[in-house]
């Protein structure tokens, strides 16, 4: 109980759980649009690399994030060019695109900054302090320090929300991962919508890789996402989906992770600590979530000329 | 008024090396109804799918009003006016109605979002206009699959369609629900839309239209006027031979009906989220007889079959097969003591499209004798076995090692029947088998029907078509939510009580007590 | 091929062609070049021996565990004369090659592997330990820095709970006891050495339970550590090379390891003939370990009771132990 | 002519695939030939190289026919690499176990205990999905690294520990080692054991009425309950025994190359794997050549590095450009395809919208 008081404990929760729920945001916008994605750790990391590169050049965290986005919706246009131009299978462009990407960004780490790593004036993204949030019990000291990339995910929650159930650009993404036919059936171009999917996945997994590099720290080493892509995929599907379900799997994670962190250093062995957030997330997903429903037509390659 | 006239002209398509239509020209205006008449495969669907811009023909030019339409481009078509209602509903199940209906053509609010109240307005206006009621904020997936198909109109209709194309539409269709559309195409025609309606069933196209186009493998083959034609006329043209459409049960009734196999007692399935309830029912199915099922689509024959073929386990009730309870047995068990199930969604269901013909014909069979070989399968002998049906119920292209999938629709029916029917099966319960077929696959497969009857199986066939029902069966029990709301034998059918039972208008009884 | 640049100080030239064919490999662990810690400072020993001593040098870095063997192999095989493995995770690796190239010699550093031609660097790291543990205990108890709270709370984040992590953090513990047996010391391990995220967020979680001196010995996952310390405006220690260009204000000081010293010795002695087989230690009495520079913030009077314990430890007045008390 | 395109492409795809990464390696300073030859001398230049290879190779085809298994059934494993680590771990404590066995048992039980590790681990999810439709995505994950720490705990506090400040586990009898093939070399007889898998993965997936049954699953879930197949069943099975080969492969890991359980025994091969079957399309057959692949470029890798100072990370790039023309294999036929399109007379009223 008084482990659950403690602010810091949310703190860790959202640190840990921002750029989970980035680039599980992403991936909700590619998989509704019917293309399954499991490249967001590649983009991550591009980004990560390339937001840093860029803030180390330019001196100006803005200008590495804005790169490092840029780099993410590169790889995801890449991804796009295999996956639905040349109707490759997703799940396997998926993996080459994160081959790719921890290849080419230790690469060029190493082509560009040697066995010294980034350097280490690269500036970071800022930490924003909003005094009045501090006043909420609990929660509250997590909440009014945060960096900026922290509080943007607030209005990215609700623009994703916004634009997937109330505009209609998002209501024919949905369409497109449900079935694609009637998109086409209503004269849309079912390609079209779908790469905007894939492509606002690439900008957001772009968000959580500066939130690595550049956000919470300000450098970069070799596979740094450490396989949180991946996690992002599973909180993606224990979120059914959904902005909202997303949000509450990403956090939910965190707050596990954050906990088996705290939780270290008592007597129970480190490692069995470890274990906890795998563990309790895989109870909660087959005691509490059960099934979950993906769009209808994730991952069928579309083809033309086939109804 | 402002009459809408399209124009096709000369269309080629070609997939590979078939060509699939073949210089097809035609021409409808407003206030016409024409119907387009064609064997399975013979091309009608492709030559829609251009109009409507879905293909892009080879060769050949489409225009409305005059003004040529780019090929390939469904916006274009849309916009000229062209509204396809296509044969698999291009409805999104888990949306709501509403969602399908202004997909694509969203009406905006003055910050860009979708403009739900205006929507909404419209899509009552369009349903007042045209007498099609809808829920707008129900999920399609509830709908029943006549709602589904005004929901297919009303979004032709919200997208301003003054050509309608009807690809197939009352192949799902009970009669109630097919004389409900065929009022509406006539109130279409009425305001002056262009009407193109196509079907495997003569006498609708009797009924509706004014002109008949006949397209044989790709090709017209001629136009007739409606008046000027019959039923008889029209299959030979269509098949190029005669064909047999009136032939019946065998006359000599119930004589060859043998003891009873298959017994129904009270049998009662809960309803769930997905399934509707069933029962408490009773029936007794006899040796060598076809036990008709007839009933609105949704009204439980789905689940009655499923339950006979085990998928489904009943709640309360029993269910009895010569003698011995079937109630404790799986679906393997029940295939064991002959039981066969030809399911009506042959695609989803019944094959595995990406499975060989060959593959597909053992199936039901493989993990037993005499399939059944060590951990293995005598693969060899499951070849044999699939050539010999292959050839015997005459499967085109007669390549065991094809995928079902590039079958056509009517020779997968017939690779289904050919499995279930080579299993000598002492019960067969068979759901929708000639949906979706062409007259001659039609004739076909209610020949096989019968023959397998005559030789001492028990058919329970479960039908939308009261004609099929009434040609095959010897018994007819109407289903109406869950329940059997009465049985006729032969001498006692007509059409129009048992179409009243369907919808329920007489009390329920309970068969055989 | 590289490693034909002719030195520019030290040998002289007959002794450089000798040099030029003194081929020596470098393995890395999967940390790589870049960790900012024992790799990195191994690559340099070996890119000093290059200039200094003109000797053809190799390295390459293990991307997989499972590079070890055929890396070490494959050096010998290519008749290198002596092959370094860097880190206690190669040992094993170490022990089967050796034992299969007996002419050429082998260097392991951080683990004691035994054959005739097998040289172990092995660091007293228990003692700089010590001293940046002591250094941290004063600095807690006479509130020497500002932002100091008055919890008497430090924390500790280890890589991994093996030896060369763990001396260094037994040290530690020793140090700072030997101050205040009262001091709280948290301790957590990452399990992982190349994750700063992870890194970050374990060290936040130990400045929530109030530590406000960190300790860390988790390799490239230790870079979070730091950059969590500054962040929270409290104070870090660095491991291995001297950290504090990292973040001037936060690490206050570093527990350093001579790797970098170690390698070029040992390269020197191979090149010279005089290389012995069998463990060597480097300690604080031979430079081979050490505490850097502490910043110039902390009261003098400190860091001079600091510098006393070092004699005190060269002469074995104190002997820090090599394990972690159970607590 | 269509039969020889079919092998054709496969490798013209992986020849561009390395054109490709040739030409990155070229403008970035490193001759395309340099790194291509290094790649080819390190992995099969020669045979103390080709068998380092094989090494890698061994738990790449296990684990790879294991996720292939699950694909069959329509079923995403994405933890092989825990069940991996499980077998490893049971092989590490039964091997280890002393005693005097009879000739051969001590190293069938722990082959075996290996095998039965992975499928137990492989196991739970099965049951998850099955009966509480908890995704496989999410569950093989997370209890992958579950697992790992779980190895980690057995051997630093656990009932695996070697007494010792290292964290190991003790070392396995040596009757319960595999034989080493080539000296100084990790190549144990696991080969032999490995290439018996695959021919026993064809058979099961080809030959046998469960491969018959997986198939039908992955294939139509609604068609194989129609046949009377319990897909709760087929489902745990699917799993299990996928696991049971990755336990396999973390076991004969233990037994022949390192002998006991260590921190640094891990490796990636559990996620190397996934692309390894991904890329022979669930083909038992197939999985041979694209584990070959894999094993080559990470063993021709630090032989780039050490004798032509080409950054490791190379690898990877080769790797992911392999992968993404594999999968892009459509890009010959689209080449082709536009060609043709543009000998052939355009269509009468062509849109501006070409799609
Ligand atoms: N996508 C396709 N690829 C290849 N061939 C096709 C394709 N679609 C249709 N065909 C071919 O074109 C022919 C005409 O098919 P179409 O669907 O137009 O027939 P139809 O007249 O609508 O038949 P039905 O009465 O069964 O609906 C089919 O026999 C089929 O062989
Ligand atoms: N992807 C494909 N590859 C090869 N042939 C195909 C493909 N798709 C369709 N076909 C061809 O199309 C035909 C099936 O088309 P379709 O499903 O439209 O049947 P249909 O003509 O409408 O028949 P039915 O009315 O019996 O359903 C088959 O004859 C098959 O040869
Ligand atoms: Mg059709
Ligand atoms: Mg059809």
């Amino acid at each position: 109980m008084h482990l659950l008081l403690n602010p810091e404990l949310w703190t860790l929760t959202i640190s840990i759980a921002v750029p989970l729920i980035y680039a599980a945001l992403g991936g909700m916008f590619s998989e509704r649009g019917g293309v399954v994605n499991i490249a967001m750790e590649g983009m991550m990391l591009t980004s990560a690399f390339v937001s840093v590169a860029f803030a180390a050049m330019t001196h100006n965290a803005w200008i590495g994030l804005g790169m490092g986005v840029l780099s993410g919706a590169a790889m995801a246009l890449l991804f796009s060019w295999a996956a639905l131009v040349l109707k490759a299978d997703q799940v396997v462009v998926g993996m080459a695109v994160n081959l790719l990407a921890l290849g080419l960004t230790g690469y060029l780490l190493d082509a560009f900054y040697g066995y010294n790593g980034t350097p280490i004036s690269t500036p970071s993204l800022p930490t924003w302090h909003l005094a009045f949030l501090s006043g909420i019990p609990v929660i509250g000291p997590a909440l009014s320090q945060e960096n900026v990339l922290t509080y943007l995910l607030i209005p990215v929650l609700l623009a994703a929300q916004y634009a997937l159930f109330r505009t209609p650009w998002g209501l024919r993404l949905r369409s497109m991962g449900e079935k694609p036919q009637a998109g086409r059936s209503a004269g849309l171009k079912v390609r079209r919508y779908q790469l905007s999917g894939v492509l606002l996945s690439g900008v957001l997994s772009g968000i959580a890789g500066a939130y690595l590099s550049i956000g919470v720290l300000n450098g970069f080493t070799v596979d740094m996402t450490a396989g949180r892509g991946y996690i992002a995929l599973a909180a993606m599907i224990l979120g059914n989906w959904r902005p909202s379900g997303v949000v509450w799997a990403g956090l939910m994670f965190g707050f596990l992770s954050a906990l088996s962190i705290q939780l270290q250093g008592s007597v129970i062995p480190p490692d069995i600590v470890l274990m906890v957030p795998y563990l309790l997330t895989v109870v909660a997903v087959a005691g509490i979530v059960g099934r979950t429903t993906p769009p209808a037509a994730d991952g069928i390659p579309y083809q033309e000329e086939s109804l | 008024m402002n009459v809408a006239q399209l124009e096709v002209s000369n269309i080629t398509k070609r997939f590979g090396s078939l060509v699939a239509n073949d210089r097809i020209s035609l021409s409808v205006s407003g206030g016409e109804v024409l119907a387009i008449l064609g064997e399975n495969g013979a091309g009608k669907s492709t030559l829609m799918k251009v109009v409507s811009g879905f293909l892009r023909p080879d060769a050949g030019e489409i225009r409305v009003n005059g003004t040529l339409l780019p090929s390939g481009n469904p916006e274009a078509a849309i916009r000229a006016g062209i509204g396809m209602i296509h044969q698999h509903f291009m409805l999104i199940p888990r949306m709501t109605v509403m969602e399908n209906l202004i997909l694509g053509f969203e009406p905006r609010t003055r910050w860009g979002q979708i403009d739900y109240g205006r929507a909404r307005s419209t899509v009552r206006q369009l349903a007042d206009r045209f007498g099609m009621p809808i829920d707008p904020d129900k999920p399609v997936e509830r709908l029943t699959v006549g709602e589904q198909q005004r929901v297919e109109i009303l979004k032709a209709f919200y997208r301003g369609a003054e050509i309608l194309i009807l690809d197939e539409p009352t192949a799902l269709l009970t009669p109630q629900e097919s004389e409900h559309l065929f009022e509406s195409i006539r109130e279409f025609s009425r305001q002056g839309l262009a009407v193109i309606f196509i079907s495997h069933k003569l006498d609708e196209v009797l009924a509706i239209s004014q002109r008949v186009l006949v397209i044989r493998s790709g090709r017209v083959v001629d136009t007739v006027p409606t008046s000027s034609t019959d039923a008889p006329t029209l299959a030979r043209l269509m098949v190029g031979r005669d064909v047999n459409l009136g032939m019946g049960r065998r006359g000599n009734g119930t004589a060859s009906i043998g003891e009873p196999i298959l017994t129904l007692d009270q049998l009662e399935i809960a309803r769930t989220r997905e399934h509707q309830g069933l029962g408490p029912l009773s029936l007794e199915l006899r040796a060598g007889e076809i036990m008709g099922i007839a009933g609105v689509d949704g009204n439980g024959q789905q689940e009655l079959a499923e339950t006979v073929a085990g998928l489904l386990p009943h709640t309360r009730g029993s269910l009895r097969f010569a003698g011995e309870s079937l109630d404790n047995l799986g679906v393997r068990d029940r295939l064991a003591r002959g039981l066969a199930y030809v399911p009506a969604d042959r695609q989803g269901e019944g094959l595995v499209l990406d499975f060989k013909i060959w593959e597909n014909f053992i199936l039901r069979d493989y993990y037993r004798p005499p399939y059944r070989r060590g951990a293995g399968m005598d693969v060899r002998l499951a070849r044999q076995q699939a050539e010999a049906a292959v050839k015997a119920f005459d499967i085109r292209p007669q390549n065991i090692e094809l995928p079902a999938r590039a079958l056509s629709g009517g020779n997968q029916q017939k690779l289904l029947l050919a499995r279930e029917m080579s299993r000598k099966p002492r019960v067969m319960v068979v759901a929708q088998p000639t949906r979706g077929l062409d007259v001659g696959a039609i004739e076909y497969v209610h020949q096989q029907l019968m023959a397998l009857a005559d030789g001492g199986t028990a058919i329970l066939l479960i039908s939308l078509e009261l004609d099929e029902l009434m040609k095959l069966s010897d018994r007819i029990a109407v289903l109406f939510r869950g329940k059997i709301q009465g049985v006729r034998t032969r001498e006692q059918f007509n059409r129009e009580e048992i179409g009243l039972l369907m919808t329920g208008q007489t009390r329920p009884e309970v068969v055989n007590q | 091929g590289c490693g034909s640049t002719s030195s520019s100080t030290g040998a002289s030239s007959t002794s450089g062609s000798k040099a030029a064919q003194y081929k020596v490999g470098l393995v890395t662990d999967t940390g790589g070049l870049n960790d900012h810690g024992f790799n990195h400072l191994a690559y340099e020993g070996l890119l000093q021996a290059k200039n200094q001593l003109g000797v053809t040098v190799s390295v390459v870095q293990s991307q997989t565990e499972s590079d070890y063997v055929p890396f070490l192999t494959n050096y010998a095989k290519q008749g290198y004369n002596l092959v370094i493995a860097v880190g206690f995770l190669m040992a094993q690796a170490v022990q089967q090659v050796s034992h299969e190239f007996p002419h050429t010699h082998f260097m392991i550093i951080d683990d004691e592997v035994n054959g005739p031609n097998v040289t172990s660097s092995l660091f007293e790291t228990q003692q700089c330990g010590y001293l940046v543990g002591e250094l941290a205990g004063l600095i807690q108890k006479d509130h020497a820095l500002p932002n100091i709270n008055n919890d008497n709370t430090l924390g500790v984040v280890g890589g991994m709970s093996i030896p060369p992590v763990n001396t260094y953090i037994a040290g530690f513990y020793a140090g700072v006891h030997a101050v205040d047996p009262s001091a709280k010391i948290l301790l957590k391990y990452t399990n992982d050495f190349n994750n700063p995220n992870n890194g970050q967020v374990f060290a936040q979680s130990e400045i929530a339970q109030h530590a406000d001196i960190i300790f860390q010995v988790a390799g490239g996952s230790g870079l979070g550590v730091i950059t969590a310390a500054q962040q929270a405006h409290v104070y870090a220690i660095g491991v291995d090379a001297d950290q504090n260009y990292l973040a001037p204000n936060t690490v206050i000081t570093s527990a350093e390891k001579g790797v970098n010293v170690a390698t070029f010795d040992t390269i020197k002695e191979g090149l010279d003939g005089t290389l012995k087989a069998g463990p060597q230690y480097f300690s604080l009495a031979n430079n081979g370990v050490g505490m850097a520079p502490p910043i110039s913030a902390i009261p003098r009077s400190i860091v001079n009771q600091v510098l006393q314990s070092e004699k005190e430890i060269i002469s074995g007045k104190i002997v820090p132990p090599t394990n972690i008390p159970n607590s | 002519m269509k039969i020889s395109w079919q092998w054709l492409k496969p490798l013209l795809t992986v020849v561009l695939g390395l054109v490709i990464s040739g030409l990155i390696g070229q403008v970035t300073g490193y001759p395309a030939l340099q790194v291509m030859s290094a790649l080819w001398q390190g992995s099969v230049g020669n045979f103390y190289n080709l068998a380092n290879t094989l090494v890698i190779f061994i738990p790449l085809v296990l684990t790879g026919l294991g996720i292939a298994l699950a694909f069959r059934a329509g079923l995403f494993n994405i933890g092989a690499q825990g069940q991996y680590w499980m077998g490893a771990i049971a092989a590490a404590w039964i091997g280890a176990l002393p005693g005097h066995w009879p000739w051969g048992t001590h190293l069938l039980a722990t082959l075996l205990a290996s095998i039965l590790a992975g499928g137990l681990y492989g196991l739970i999810p099965g049951v998850l999905k099955a009966y509480r439709g908890a995704h496989e995505v999410i569950t093989t994950m997370m209890l992958s690294y579950a697992a790992i720490e779980f190895g980690h705990y057995l051997i630093e506090k656990g009932p695996l520990m070697l007494p010792g400040p290292v964290p190991q586990s003790p070392p396995l009898q040596t009757d319960a080692t595999l034989p080493i093939l080539v000296p100084t070399t990790e190549l144990s007889a696991g080969l032999w054991l490995a290439l018996a898998a695959v021919v026993l993965a064809a058979w099961l997936f080809y030959r046998t009425r469960l491969g018959f049954e997986v198939t039908l699953l992955g294939k139509n879930a609604k068609a194989a309950r129609l046949a009377g197949v319990s897909v709760a069943r087929l489902t745990i099975i699917s799993l299990a025994v996928g696991g049971m080969f990755a336990g396999l492969a973390g076991g004969i890991q233990i037994m022949g190359v390192t002998h006991q359980l260590f921190d640094s025994f891990a490796d990636q091969y559990g996620y190397t794997a996934i692309v390894v079957a991904l890329l022979a399309r669930n083909n038992p057959w197939g999985v041979v050549p694209a584990a070959f692949l894999f094993a080559a470029l990470q063993s021709g890798a630090g032989y780039m590095q050490m004798n032509a100072n080409i950054p490791a990370q190379m690898a990877y790039v080769i790797q992911g450009v392999i992968v993404f023309m594999v999968a892009a294999d459509r890009i010959f036929d689209w080449v082709l395809a536009n060609k043709k399109a543009k000998t052939r007379p355009p269509a009468v009223g062509v849109g501006k919208e070409a799609l």
